[in-house]
C-alpha cells in the first residue's frame, strides 16, 4: 500500500507543471482556444519532444512505460492549465487502444507517428441517440470481399476536427445495443465518404460530427476480431476515464484555489467576505469533495489494469465522483466569484465550463450511477 | 380558503390567449435565436402599450389596466405559456413604481407615459466594482456645480445598457459617517457626453452586462428623484419590488414543459428518457418544488392584495425561484446529452454557421451558464438568506 | 381565489388551540405516550363534546360541514401538540369512507357512535410486504353464503390497539397488485378469529398488526361493491395525506420555532450560536421548507376533492414535500439543539421522531414520487 | 504508487480473521439486543487484550502489537466484517496516548496495563451544560487544598459513566484572562464521595450518556497529569486523536452489506427492493462515497505513516464518516418501510415483548435517531468545517 509517487513521477510532475506554466498561462490558453484551428501545433511538438506522448506506452513500443498513473499526472496538470490539445483521445484513447489490441503491423504503421506528434487520432464512438452507451452502434460496417464499407454517421467527437486518424465502431452483426456484433476499425479521415461537421465546444474544445458514406476500407482496418470490439472499446474508454479524473481534479483545484483566493481579498461591508461562515463552509465543502475526487482519482488509476468487472466498477465510481464534484465545485466556483465568475475574461468561468463539459464527455454521472450498480465488487 | 377561477376570470384568460395568438409578432414566435435584439423586445412592448396591458401592476391612474392581483397572475402565466418575450423590467417594473412614490409631478408627467410607450428605453446603475453585495458602499460621486451635477464613477453589470437611453443610478451626493447616507438617486440621459459602455461578455458567450464609465457627465439638477442623499430609501423599495417578479414561476412552468418535451424525444437504449426511473424522478422533484413555489408566490400575492406584505418573505421567493431556475436549466442540458457539448453563436456572430445535433438541443449548456447569474444578482441568495435571518426569524 | 380562513375556521383553530396549550402541554403528552394505554379517553370524550370529531362531516349526518379545511387546521393545531389519540384512523380515514361510500343502514349504524366519541375506528389496509401500495393485497375474502370468510395479516394498522371497528382491504378476486379485485368490509374488531399484536410506536403512538382466522362477516359488512374497493381506499388514503400533512406543517413548525429560540439563547464563544451565519442559513433553509410545505397541504387540502386524477397528483406532491421538508427539519431541529436534542426530556427530539413516522404512513417519499410521476396534470 | 496487499499482509489478514471466529465470545455474535452490558463489551475487550491486539496503535513498549498502518486497516477491517462489539475508546484510543505523551513514570506504570487488562472503565469529563462547542468556558472547579484537589462541578453527555471506575476529566484550576488557560487534566475515581451519576435517557431510548455531578470531590494532587493549567493542550492532543478513528469506513462497510442484504428481502410489487432503480441509485450513491471516503483515510494513514499528519484533514473524515453513518442508517429505515414504526424495547425493558416484523427491521428507526449524535459529538460537523476553513484553506 503506498500512496507515494516515485521520484520519476515527481520530476515528470514537475516537468509538465513547467511546461503550464511558461506556456500555458490563462491569455495563452485564451488565445489558443480561440484561434481559427483551437489548438496548437508548436505545443503538440513540444510535447513530442518532451516525451509526453510517450509516457504511458510500453517501452518495447518506443514508450517511456508510465502507464496510468503517468497519464493521470500529465493530465492532472494539463487540467491546471485547461491545455485544449488532444492529448485524451490521441494517446490515451487511441494510443492505448493500439498498444492493447492492434496487430504488430499496425502498431508498427501508427504508434510511432502518434508518439512521435506527428498524427493525431480521434475516437469515433458515440452517435446522435446513442447517449453514453457504446453499445448502441447503428453505423454499419459491412463486409465487401477482403474488406469493409463503412456507413454512419458519429457524433461529438472529441478531438475530430484535427485528427488524421480515427477509430470507428461499427456494427458487423446484430443490432441496437447489442453487446455483440460491434467491431473497431482504423479509418483514415482523409478517405472518400469521410466528412466532418467540426466546431468549437462549450469549453473551448474541438470537437466534430463525422459522416461515413460508403467509406472502403482494408481487412488491415480491423482491430482485434470481428464483432468482438466492444470489450475493447470499454476498456479503452475506461482508461479514458481514468485519466480525465486526472485532468478533473487539476482543474478542480485551480477553481477552488481561485475562489479561496478570491474571497480572502475581495471586501464587502468591511471586511473579505471570506470571514462569512456561509461562505467558508461551502469552500470547505468544495475542497471536501476535491479531496474525495483525488482519492477516486488515484484509486481508478491504480486500478485501471485489473480484470474487467473491478475496472469498470472503479471507473464508474470515480466518473460519478468527478462528475458530481466537479458540478458542485464549478458552480461554487463561479458562484462565490459573484459577478465576476460569470465573465469570460476570468479564469474561474473557463474551469467551471470545462468541469461541466466533462461531466458530459465519456458518459455522464447518472450513466456510470447505473453501470456501477449493475456491476458487483470484485 | 378557496382556490377556484371565477368564471369572470375565465374569460379574462381566454382574452389574454386570444390576444397574444392574434397579436404576438410572428417573427419572434418563429424566431430561433439565442439573443433577441432592441427592436424585438420593442415590438412586444409597442403591442402590449397599444392595449394598456404593458405595465400589470400599474395604477389606472398612471396608464395601467386595473387588475386584480389574480388577473396579473393570469397574464403571467399566459405570457409564458405562449413563451412571449419578456417586458423588460428596468423601466417598467423597477423604475415606474419609484418615480410614482417618490417624483415630482413634472418628473413623473414626463417619465412614465415615455416607460409605457416604449420611447425611453432604461437601464439601472447600481453595482460598482468594489460595491456588489455591500451596495451601500458605492463611489460614484455627483458633486453640484450650480443647476447640474458632475457625474464621475464607474458602474459594472449593467444590464443591457447598450440599448439604453437612459439610465436610473445611484450616486454619492455627500460624504456622511454611515455609508447609507448620501447616496442620490439620479436619472442621467445616457446621450450625455462622458459616458462610455463597454461590453461585458458573460461565460455562455452572450452580451446582456456592461461596464459603464462616467466622466464628468453633467446631469440637471431636475433629474433627481426625491430629496438629495434620500437615495438609500429608494434603492431598497425598488430592490424590495425586484424581488416579487423574481420568482418567475409561470417562466419556469413553461421551461418544465421544454424539459419534458425533451425528455420524450431523447433516448436511453431505445426507451425515451422520460420513462427512465432516476430521470423522471428528477423531473418529479423539480415539478413538485415548482408547484410548492407557485402557492407560495399564490400566498404572497393573496396577502398583499389584502394589504399585508410583501414584507422579508418575498426573499423565499427569489431564493427558490432562482434555485428553481437553475435547476430547470440543469436538467435540460443533462437531458439533451453529449448534443450539450457544442457551443452556439450568438446574434452577432453571422448564421452561416452549421449547427449540429436536434434544433432542441442548441444552447443548453449556454442557457445553464447564463442562469448561474440568478442567484447572484438582485441580492445573492446569501444575502436573501441574511434577510430571512435577521427580519423573519429575528436572529 | 383566496388563502383567508373563515370566522368560523378562526374560531375553531382557537379553540383547538386552546384544548392543547390547556391539556396538552409537554408534561401531560409525554404521561399519555408513556401511559400503559398511549392515549386519554377523557380527551376523547372531549373532542367529541368539543364537536371535533363532528368537524368535517356533512350536516345531514350529524356533522359541523367542515370538511378537508377544518380537518387540516384540527391536525395542524394537533401536530403542534404531538396529540396521540385517532383523530386520523377514526375521522379522517374511516370516518371519511364511511361517509362518502357507506349504505343509509351502515352510517345510520357507525357513524353516531364514531361521532359521539363511542367508537374507535381504525383503517386496516398495509401487509407485511406491501410496501405503501394498498393494491397489494394477500388478505382474502372467500364468499361463504351471504356472507365472506377473512384470513389474513394486516401489519402496522395505526390505532389499531384501541380500535372498535375496522375498516378492512381484502381480495374477493385477483391476486398480487391486481388493481381490480379488492373489497372493503367493517370488521367488529372484537369478533371470533380477530388477534392483534399491539405495540408501541416510535413516535409514541400505538398500533397493532392485526390477524384474521376465518373470521365471518355478514354481507352488510362490505362496503360499495364488490371487487371495486381499491379506489375508494386510494381515496380515504388521499384524504388521510390532506390531514396529516396538516399535522406535519404543526410539528415542523414547532420544531422550527423551538429550534431559533434556542439558538437565540445558547451561547457559546460568548454569543449565542444563533449569531453564527452558517446556523441561521440552515435556520432559513428550515424555514423555507416550512412554508413550501405550507403551501403545498393547502393546495391539497383545496384538491382533495376534486377528480381521482388531479386528487392523486396533489395528494402525491404534497406528502413528498412534507416527507423531505420534515425529515431536513426534524435532523436539523435536533442538530442545531446539540446534545440536547438528543435528550428524550426536551420536546424538540418528539418533534423529530413524529415528522420521521410521518413519512412511513400512507406511503413515503419514494413511493408517493412514483405516483406521481405516473400521474398526469389535468 | 500502488496498493496491493503483500502476501504477508494477506496473511495477517486470514490470522486476524481466523483468531476473531475461533474466539469472539458465542454469546455475543447470538445476540439481537439492542443494548450491550459492561460485561459484554469486557468479555471481548479481555480476548484481545490477552492476544495483545487490544491497542493496535500503541507502541509496543507499552503493549501494543507493533502493526504497520496496513496491519491496523487490515484488523479494523477484519473486526467489521465479522461485526465484532468495538473496544471503547475512552482507555485505549484517547487516555492512552495522552498517558503516554503526558503522565509521569508512576502514571504510566499504573494505569497503562489497567487500560490494556480493561480491569479500569474510564469515561470522559470534558462537556459542560454551558460548554459544548466551547469546551474552554468549561466551569468545573478544583482548588488545591494540601495535597489534594477539591473538586465541584457538573459534566454532561458522559458517555457509559454508569459503568466507569474511572473519569478522565478537564477542571478549572485557575481563573485567566483567556479561557484556554487555567485548564487541568486530572484523573477521578468515580467511587469517590460526592460523584452522582444520572442517566439521559436518548430520543432512541437508550441509556449511553449520563450527567454527573461533583459535589466536594477529594483527587489526590497525585493524579494530575501533566502540570497544573496545561490541560488545554492535552485536551486538543485527545481530540485530535479522537477524530482520526471516527471516519468508521470499516464499520460503514458492513453496515452496507447489511443494507444491501435488507434491500434483498424486501419487495416493491413483487420484485426485490434492490432492483428498484432509485433505491439502487442510492445505495450506489453511498457506496460510492465510501469508498471515496476509504481511500481518503488511506491516504491520510500513508501520510501518517510517512511521517505526515494528520493535520487538520483529519476533520474530513470526522464529517464525511458520520454524514455516510447517518445516511446509512436513513437508508435502512427507509428500506424497511413500514416496520420502521415499531418501538423496540432496549435491555433493560424485560424479555417478554413481542416483535413484530422481519429481524432486520427491529431497532432501524431507533438505530437512525441513535445516529444524529454523531455530527453532534467529538465536536460538531460545524466547528470541525470551521476547523478546516481555518487551518486549511487559510481563511
Amino acid at each position: 500500500m503506498d500512496f507515494d509517487f516515485t521520484e520519476e513521477q515527481t520530476l515528470l510532475r514537475n516537468m509538465v507543471q513547467s511546461f503550464v506554466q511558461d506556456n500555458y498561462d490563462f491569455d495563452s490558453r485564451m488565445a489558443i482556444a480561440r484561434s481559427e484551428t483551437g489548438m496548437s501545433r508548436d505545443n503538440w511538438s513540444q510535447f513530442a519532444e518532451l516525451g509526453l506522448l510517450a509516457a504511458p506506452f510500453d517501452e518495447s513500443l518506443g514508450g517511456l512505460g508510465g502507464g496510468a498513473i503517468d497519464t493521470m499526472i500529465i493530465t492532472e496538470e494539463f487540467g491546471k492549465g485547461l491545455v485544449t490539445e488532444p492529448f485524451l483521445p490521441t494517446v490515451v484513447l487511441c494510443g492505448g487502444l493500439l498498444e492493447r489490441h492492434a496487430s504488430d503491423a499496425q502498431k508498427d504503421a501508427h504508434l510511432p507517428p502518434l508518439i512521435g506528434g506527428e498524427k493525431i487520432w480521434a475516437l469515433a464512438y458515440s452517435e446522435p441517440k446513442s447517449r453514453f452507451n457504446p453499445a448502441n452502434v447503428q453505423t454499419t460496417a459491412k463486409q465487401d470481399g477482403d474488406g469493409f464499407v463503412l456507413n454512419g454517421l458519429k457524433s461529438v467527437v472529441n478531438g475530430g476536427p484535427w485528427a488524421d486518424y480515427l477509430i470507428v465502431s461499427a456494427r458487423t452483426s446484430g443490432e441496437g445495443w447489442q453487446q455483440e456484433g460491434i467491431s473497431l476499425f482504423i479509418v483514415d479521415k482523409s478517405a472518400d465518404g469521410v466528412a466532418a461537421q467540426d466546431y468549437e465546444t462549450i469549453d473551448g474544445g474541438r470537437a466534430a460530427d463525422i459522416s461515413f458514406e460508403n467509406v472502403k476500407l482494408g481487412a488491415d482496418a480491423l482491430i482485434g476480431s470481428l464483432d468482438n470490439g466492444l470489450p475493447l472499446l470499454e476498456e479503452a474508454l475506461d482508461y479514458g476515464i481514468a485519466a480525465l479524473c486526472g485532468e478533473s481534479i487539476g482543474g478542480m483545484h485551480k477553481a477552488h484555489q481561485a475562489t479561496v483566493e478570491y474571497c480572502k481579498t475581495r471586501n464587502q461591508f468591511g471586511v473579505a467576505i471570506g470571514s462569512f461562515q456561509a461562505l467558508q463552509h461551502r469552500m470547505v465543502d468544495m475542497f471536501m469533495e476535491y479531496e474525495q475526487s483525488v482519492s477516486l482519482t488515484y484509486m481508478v488509476n491504480m486500478h485501471v489494469g485489473s480484470d474487467a468487472a473491478s475496472r469498470a466498477r472503479a471507473a464508474s465510481a470515480a466518473k460519478v465522483q468527478i462528475g458530481k464534484a466537479g458540478r458542485y465545485i464549478g458552480q461554487s466556483a463561479v458562484h462565490l466569484h459573484g459577478g465576476m465568475g460569470m465573465s469570460e475574461e476570468l479564469n474561474v468561468g473557463h474551469y467551471f465550463k470545462r468541469l461541466t463539459a466533462i461531466d458530459a464527455q465519456l458518459g455522464s454521472i447518472d450513466y456510470h450511477l447505473k453501470r456501477f450498480a449493475s456491476s458487483e465488487a470484485a | 380558503m378557496n382556490f377556484d377561477f371565477s368564471p369572470e376570470e375565465n374569460a379574462f384568460r381566454e382574452e389574454v390567449r386570444q390576444f397574444i395568438a392574434d397579436n404576438y409578432p410572428k417573427h419572434l414566435s418563429e424566431s430561433r435565436r439565442a439573443e433577441f435584439s432592441k427592436e424585438d423586445f420593442l415590438s412586444w412592448h409597442r403591442v402590449l402599450a397599444e392595449k394598456g396591458w404593458v405595465a400589470p401592476h400599474w395604477p389606472e391612474e398612471y396608464g395601467g389596466p386595473g387588475w386584480s392581483v389574480t388577473q396579473r397572475y393570469i397574464f403571467d402565466d399566459e405570457c409564458a405559456k405562449a413563451n412571449t418575450l419578456i417586458v423588460l423590467p428596468f423601466g417598467v417594473t423597477m423604475l415606474g413604481p419609484v418615480l410614482m412614490h417618490y417624483a415630482n409631478d413634472a418628473q413623473k408627467a414626463h417619465y412614465l407615459p415615455r416607460i409605457l410607450s416604449g420611447e425611453d428605453w432604461w437601464c439601472q446603475g447600481y453595482s460598482e466594482p468594489g460595491s456588489g453585495s455591500d451596495l451601500a458602499s458605492l463611489k460614484t460621486k455627483a458633486e453640484r456645480d450650480g443647476d447640474e451635477y458632475v457625474v464621475n464613477g464607474h458602474k459594472i453589470w449593467t444590464t443591457l445598457a447598450q440599448h439604453a437611453d437612459w439610465m436610473f443610478c445611484l450616486v454619492r451626493t455627500a460624504q456622511e459617517d454611515k455609508p447609507q447616507k448620501g447616496i442620490s438617486f439620479l436619472l442621467i440621459d445616457m446621450n450625455s457626453p462622458g459616458i462610455e459602455v463597454r461590453p461585458i461578455i458573460t461565460i455562455d458567450g452572450s452580451h446582456e452586462v456592461n461596464e459603464v464609465f462616467l466622466t464628468d457627465v453633467r446631469v440637471p439638477a431636475e433629474n433627481l428623484v426625491g430629496e438629495e442623499g434620500n437615495g438609500w430609501g429608494i434603492a431598497k423599495f425598488l430592490l424590495g419590488n425586484e424581488r416579487t417578479g423574481i420568482a418567475g414561476v409561470a417562466r419556469s412552468k413553461n421551461a418544465v414543459k421544454r424539459l419534458k418535451e425533451i425528455s420524450c424525444a431523447e433516448l436511453v437504449d431505445g426507451e425515451p428518457l422520460i420513462e427512465d426511473s432516476d430521470f423522471k424522478k428528477k423531473i418529479s422533484e423539480l415539478e413538485i418544488d415548482l408547484l410548492a413555489l407557485e402557492y407560495t408566490e399564490l400566498r404572497t400575492l393573496a396577502a398583499e392584495s389584502a394589504g399585508r406584505g410583501p414584507g422579508a418573505e418575498s426573499s423565499i421567493l427569489k431564493i427558490k425561484g432562482t434555485e428553481i431556475q437553475q435547476k430547470v436549466t440543469e436538467l435540460i442540458m443533462e437531458a439533451v446529452g453529449t448534443y450539450s457539448l457544442p457551443k452556439i453563436p450568438m446574434l452577432d456572430s453571422g448564421a452561416n454557421y452549421n449547427l449540429v445535433g436536434p434544433d432542441y438541443s442548441h444552447g443548453a449548456s449556454q442557457n445553464y451558464f447564463n442562469m448561474r447569474k440568478t442567484a447572484i444578482y438582485g441580492g445573492t441568495n446569501e444575502v436573501q438568506r441574511n434577510i430571512i435571518a435577521k427580519f423573519v426569524l429575528g436572529l
